[in-house]
């Protein structure tokens, strides 16, 4: 691709892969065992041999190179932060720190058990009775379940908890509020708590008015979820009315806080008037995506819902550190054992890194960045709402649709500038919407690269628009056939599949 | 301030780009009164190996099994993890991506969740996989709420034997549907006992689930208890929270299960104090666009070149909303390549190795222990690394004695079983030597 | 480039990298250090003001994410063993075990200082002991200093020694005879050493005869350096007869060892009549060769040459062990404190991961495969040496010379194909010589590969030889302009350079 | 075996292919009598985890320096290395390529190594730096050899106060090539002896020799030891075997240096017991042709894209061979690599600020040191992070005692200078607190 040729992105030498299942010889072996140092018994002379298999047929036999070289090569099929820029919106790309994996290793981390004696793990709870302090802090609560593995698993926690707090109350109510802008975890944590859904529209300043909310409001409403800043990248002006309006009709406010990394240190959730709100740490909080998870998503309370946190919470007796399981008006538990631990150590540990005033400015030349985006992609591409943003900047392909380009041909263009694409028709209240969100730990000059290929792209849609609709050029893969995918589902290897190298 | 590259010169010229002086302009929109006006509460940042120092201090008060000998499962257990998993899993491509929303440039990660969802059909004895769910607890929670959804129906029978956790844990997800649940008592040999499981069922139950190997380390007789289940049209529904096993035992798939979830932080993971751990979701193709979570899906490109994308996604969330089949997004991606190179260095053959060495040296301390005056198997059933184990002394008693000793010697049962409040649940892996099983009868020998 | 298809190479996305010196912004910083908790005096109170400087001029300041950015982009450029098959002769390019880094990064091994009390080194002492005797048994000799630092540094190491030890017996003697298939190294090593070089020729078979070595051996040889299995691959069948002339004169035997591998556990150097050999830990024993070192190049010795060692050497004493600098005969040191120790790690750890068995195993399939490459391409490509080999076969490009395709365009074509090149154009009396070295660490379905690869670009040589002047394709870049390089040297980045890039 | 793929039926397949029956015809040219009639005297393969087991015993029995405080420098500092350097170095792309003899497939490596030759000569000051050599000690034997080639001249002047390793790796690379050294003194201000030095300059001198900071700690005046190096027609060698300390000293290169080698394990490698190390080698551009080891060049490919070649390799062993301008092949690369990352990690103000943080505390360290009874400075002049603290007590038994606090307090001197037999060398990195140095001070106090 020639006119890429000064950018980022390029063509070099890559490897192709088969799958594992694919390859391999009877026999070979990439593990070690001692040998036994006890009787060596049949399986057979301690279990009825109607209970035992053969073996697991169909796993490959394969050398310690041979994986060493599969799983290098597929990994450099990747994009990914350490590569370059991922301005995935809402998803908070920042940069991983390396040093947090090394604290998670640390073998009195890694190494312990759930169910080890209280006295043998007092490390592991000073770190979470300390991380739940910082948390609280940073979202203005007053206490913190840390138990949530993932953002959405925070939201069903929160939403639990509402429910439960509505029902000591007399009854669990039936519906919640969602803005239509609200990611879709949203609406269906509701449905799994046993609730329906009732959409406001955002007003024409992309943000919930407080007469839509009082419109929809009554004593059936458990809560509004209300995300702050929203998919929009805007901030929830109208928080403070909006929570009002929820607690004057006795509903509570479940802010979704993914986007809590733009108001760290800056404003506060608990000061909006919110009664829970989860944290992502895998976002705010810099611990790796990797590839989907493990996440962690604590949920921040206030007061009156913490009869009902999830068990077992940490607390602090004097100098000693204890887990209490003695809450009798607990939701009970949304996953065994304690939280993610070693997502936490991660998320502790980049705390700790930051400072406050660390975290602050985080917050800030995130926000300073997204708005830069969009000063500087104004007018290149159609803006739904131009004001400020917060931690991202949304744009949609209205002008580029007129040449009968789309998001997708831009999105997939971006991946030939070495750019990853940001995150694409979400919110779906905007039409082909490009959601872009830079991150604090991105560099001005990456943010330039990334604006002049988003301004050559609007170029080639004029100039050249196949060049973008057969786009991407420079990954190993073009475009997949997703229909096909989803029409003949193909979710796994079985033996006897042709080589999918061929 | 390493994690943040602007300077201030960098930002100063970006604020005149956009046209304002100072960054709280940017912030103008939120109202006045809550604008935080002090610094937050967080102690002030440590450099890199101040705060390493700090760490590693931490991490001393916890006892690691590097310096401890631990007899501890109950569903999170201590496997050795070869060592090239920590290497490969931490190469940036791996561990610093997002979800592959965009197959071109994810084909890694992609790729690594498909051959996932293989090794958990093969594993399982199933047909289809999802590519991870949070962890064997909520993954239990999630069948049963698909189990409903399957069958429309509200009643769930569950045996005792099934982790208390994970019972806790379906509970809480399934109390606000409507799901009724009737929990059914073990027998002397330590397993789910199947008359009252049939009594228990009936045309409104939606699923039976029960352990495999159970909490207490017994192996269920998994046939008999699915034809129970499907002679009263109820899904079959095995929770695996010990996956080694299947590497000797009979896959749930064979002996007729539904749905088969499952914990797999033992494969190559660790036990990191619970978590995060991976739960894994296996079930039939004909429910397929029933199961929660995400799905990889095997395709070709527009030059016919095979790869994969992230596939039936008219099944969640972000597509479906409200009518999803499950609210979960981010799950557990990395722990799911993590045990796909655990699976893929271990191969039929280790797997069947680390098995049988499980099987031995837990049935060696089942034999040792049970020898010792006023210790014995307080079930006789067959077990796998795990057997609860009756002391005559109290059984924390006894665990205080044995940490005197740098041996932490099993779980107190009396925490989750009343009734067995005189029991301990001990387990017993590869990472357990001989030596250190002789320790631990020497103790408690004298204990 | 349709035609490699179906092979392992192909092309994907890569990123432009410039140099780290062209990036970054005043003021930006990667390193955090701790406030300071002494007095923070100026320098100038400490040191005379003109022995300072103000700053390391022309240093970039990045950002920690930039500088993961930059070297993970450029990491991806290299091929390795991690990617694929390595075929390089003579270099040894076997999978280098990650369990191996673990135990080399163990504090008790990687944060100790040479100069600790020996109390607080009974590890390092007693693995260092052990890896002696291990290295002693598998050479056959009596002795072996840890000390050099790679196989050049053992050469060196080890001539030094033969040159005390007749010095020790009146006079250091000359001359050296090296066969003409030597490295490099052992001429350059014996002109540092003070000596002449006598040179002599390979017999038919491709091996040292004796008549030739007797006919140059005389009172003022110190000694012959041979290099056995050679660098054709071959072994030197008749090194005992050779040993025993040189012998009869006076003089020394020292083995260039760098080809042990493929002998280990089978045949044994003291017994062939070596006097000294030096082991290359990072060919043999596995250590990674990390683009060129770190190397350990430990040299085994006969009792007579052990007065000689350099000092300390490491001795046991009873339980204990102890270093030795008490030798009076010593050569002195070629290294500061006691060894490349990290790297003897390494070694210590694969040797105790091969076990007897494992190491002789090594050698045993490493020969198996390089014979099996040497059947498969007989007639494709022309074989000077047409015998069994050990480690190694080496071809020529006698047969596509005739189309006036050379060695550098088949080698330069295999990257397309996602191998790397053999060595090439050494030995240097195999004119084009094409030197295959595939360990014992690559699977028959890799070396299939790898041979299926070669066919076809022998067919290519005929039927399209201007793809293969123009190869590789693959690759980020192509060709380089080396005389550019050489008349022009530009051998760093100065200030006001303009973009790499550009 | 796990490192070694083929099975029986590959090595079958692979037999018949080449035409034998069994591997040993394989090796039927290796005569009867030389083949070894038994196993290798190497203990039985251990697995994986065994073996981690026993590499954590046997480095257990080593005191590192995460448990003890370590006040030990004398050419290996105990510098703190970011974890990404660690975490990057791991990567295979640069851990397993070989020396880049292929540049289209090596451009990570040369690239990184051309990186390095630049910050080495911004930091020494000079004009041309090789890719690396072993390390500081035949480093400074290398720059001997090629004064000599230089001048064409013999006699070598080196001060006492270059590391004692150096000199005798200088001595035993040089011996037989005729070269001759001779010693200078140092002075009560702990530096060379200039006055000295002009004596033994003579015209038959290669070089003069001295180390910067030096062995004790002291900062040499390197512009008036040029000046009468080169009035003879001598070259100036400066040895430098504490990088860091040219974050805030006169670079060599602007006092006069003619070549600069030193050590560079101090930025990002560790201590590692003394290795692997970095030798790094610079001179000035006129002396190219004189240098020793690799050096990557900068050029173009065929399609005009810059890129890096290992060039000027008409100087080294493989093209050259006996008239090479030394033997070296493999050097350092991954090490060179590692400290290009710490360097570009620290940056100017990084190197900077660690210069001064490890000035500032063992100023600090020697000023309290030095006013506890029975222990003073040896001598006056002025010292970067190292110190000569002169004791009433023997040294050997005030360091025995420190030992009983963990506390590693430094070397003793009698070891490599008897004048010196009363006196420790003392060091203190950026890695020890000031509640270390307080206890140090404590414990000698009462020692
Ligand atoms: C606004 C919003 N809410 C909720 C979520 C769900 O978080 P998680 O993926 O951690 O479950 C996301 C993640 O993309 C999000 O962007
Ligand atoms: C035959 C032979 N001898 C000596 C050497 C030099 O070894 P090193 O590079 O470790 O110094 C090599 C390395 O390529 C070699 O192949």
């Amino acid at each position: 691709m020639s006119s890429t040729e000064k950018t980022v992105g390029t063509r070099g030498l890559a490897f192709n892969e088969p799958l594992a299942f694919e390859q391999g010889s009877p026999g070979r072996i990439a593990y070690s065992l001692p040998a036994s140092d006890v009787p060596e018994k049949r399986a057979e002379a301690l279990i009825p041999k109607r209970l035992l298999r053969a073996g697991i047929r169909g796993l490959p036999e394969l050398s310690e190179v041979d994986v060493i070289r599969h799983f290098t090569r597929i990994s450099q099929w990747n994009y990914c932060v350490d590569l370059g820029f991922y301005p995935l919106g809402s998803c908070t790309m920042k940069y991983n720190p390396r040093l947090n994996e090394d604290m998670a290793r640390l073998p009195g981390f890694a190494k312990i058990h759930p169910y080890q004696p209280e006295e043998l793990t007092q490390g592991a709870l000073q770190l979470m009775w300390e991380l739940e302090q910082y948390l609280a802090d940073v979202s203005g609560m007053d206490r913190v379940t840390l138990q949530p593995s993932a953002g959405a698993h925070g939201e069903l926690t929160g939403i639990m908890m509402i429910r439960a707090y509505h029902e000591s109350r007399g009854k669990p109510r039936k519906k919640i509020i969602i803005p239509d802008s609200a990611h879709g975890t949203n609406p269906a944590t509701s449905t799994i708590c046993g609730y329906g859904v009732v959409a406001v529209k955002e007003g024409p300043r992309g943000v919930v008015e407080p007469k839509a909310v009082a419109e929809v409001m009554d004593q059936d409403v458990a809560a509004i979820m209300v995300t702050n800043p929203n998919t929009l990248g805007l901030f929830e002006d109208h928080i403070v009315e909006v929570a009002k309006i929820v607690h004057g009709k006795g509903g509570q406010v479940y802010c979704d806080g993914a986007n809590l990394n733009s108001v760290m240190g800056i404003s506060r959730p608990g000061d909006w008037g919110v009664d829970a709100i989860q944290i992502n740490l895998h976002k705010t909080f810099s611990t790796p995506h990797g590839g989907g998870g493990p996440g962690a998503g604590p949920v921040a309370l206030k007061k009156h819902l913490a009869p009902f946190m999830p068990v077992p919470t940490v607390e602090k007796k004097g100098p000693r550190f204890t887990l209490d399981f003695k809450r009798p008006k607990s939701i009970g538990k949304v996953r065994a054992f304690a939280a993610s631990f070693g997502v936490l150590v991660r998320a502790y540990t980049y705390i700790r890194t930051m400072g406050p005033s660390g975290l602050r400015r985080a917050a800030e030349i995130g926000v300073l960045n997204a708005n830069y985006i969009l000063s500087q992609l104004r007018g290149v591409y159609d803006l739904p709402y131009d004001r400020y943003c917060k931690h991202e900047c949304v744009f949609s392909d209205a002008l580029q649709s007129k040449t009968d380009i789309h998001t997708l041909d831009i999105a997939k263009r971006l991946m030939d500038y070495g750019f990853h694409p940001p995150t694409i028709y979400f919110p779906l209240i905007v039409r082909g919407a490009l959601m872009i969100e830079p991150t604090e730990t991105e560099s001005k000059e990456n943010v330039d690269q990334f604006i002049a290929a988003m301004r050559r792209i609007a170029q080639e849609a004029q100039e050249n628009p196949e060049l973008l609709r057969h786009a991407p050029h420079n990954p190993k893969v073009t475009r997949m056939n997703e229909t096909k995918a989803a029409r003949e589902p193909k979710l796994r290897w079985t033996p006897g599949d042709r080589h999918a190298g061929d | 301030m390493r994690y943040i590259p602007n300077t201030d010169s960098d930002c100063a010229a970006m604020l005149q780009a956009i046209g304002v002086r100072s960054v709280e302009e940017l912030f103008a929109d939120i109202p006045r009164a809550v604008v935080l006006k002090r610094p937050l509460k967080v102690p002030p940042a440590l450099s890199e190996f101040e705060l390493a120092r700090h760490m590693r201090a931490l991490a001393a008060k916890n006892a690691d099994a590097d310096r401890y000998s631990v007899f501890l499962g109950a569903g999170c257990y201590n496997h050795f993890s070869p060592s090239i998993i920590n290497h490969l899993v931490l190469r940036g491509e791996f561990l610093t991506p997002y979800t592959p929303y965009q197959p071109e440039v994810s084909q890694g990660t992609l790729q690594a969740l498909y051959e996932y969802q293989t090794w958990v059909c093969l594993l399982t004895g199933m047909e289809v996989s999802n590519a991870s769910m949070y962890e064997g607890a909520s993954a239990t929670a999630e069948a049963v709420l698909m189990a409903q959804r399957v069958t429309g129906r509200n009643g769930v029978v569950i045996s005792r034997a099934v982790h208390p956790e994970y019972r806790t844990v379906s509970r809480t997800y399934a109390r606000q549907l409507g799901v009724s649940f009737r929990e059914v008592p073990f027998t002397e040999a330590g397993v789910t006992d199947i008359a009252q499981v049939r009594k228990a069922l009936n045309e409104q139950v939606a699923c039976l689930t029960v352990q495999y190997p159970n909490f207490f380390g017994g192996i269920e007789d998994l046939a008999p208890l699915a034809e129970a289940a499907h002679a009263v049209g109820a899904l079959f529904v095995v929770a695996v929270a010990e996956p080694v096993a299947l590497g000797i035992l009979k896959s749930p798939g064979e002996c007729g299960a539904d749905i088969v979830i499952g914990e797999g932080q033992g494969l190559g993971t660790g036990t990191n104090y619970g978590g995060p751990a991976l739960g894994f979701f296996a079930t039939r193709e004909k429910y397929i666009r029933y199961m929660p979570g995400r799905l990889v899906g095997q395709t070709v490109d527009r030059e016919g070149r095979t790869g994969y994308v992230l596939t039936l996604a008219t099944r969640e969330q972000h597509i479906r909303r409200e009518k999803a089949t499950s609210n979960i997004c981010t799950s557990e991606s990395l722990i799911a390549i993590m045990a796909t190179m655990y699976m893929i260095t271990m191969g039929p053959q280790g797997m069947r190795d680390v098995a049988l060495m499980n099987l031995r040296k837990a049935a060696y301390a089942k034999d040792r222990l049970g020898k010792i005056r006023g210790y014995r198997p307080r079930f006789d059933g067959p077990t796998f690394n795990e057997f609860v184990l009756r002391c005559k002394k109290k059984p924390g008693d006894v665990l205080k004695k044995l940490l005197k000793r740098q041996i932490i010697g099993g779980l107190e049962l009396q925490r989750f079983y009343p009734e067995l409040a005189d029991c301990l649940l001990v387990c017993v892996t590869e990472q357990n030597s001989r030596n250190e099983i002789d320790a631990l009868a020497k103790a408690l020998g004298g204990a």
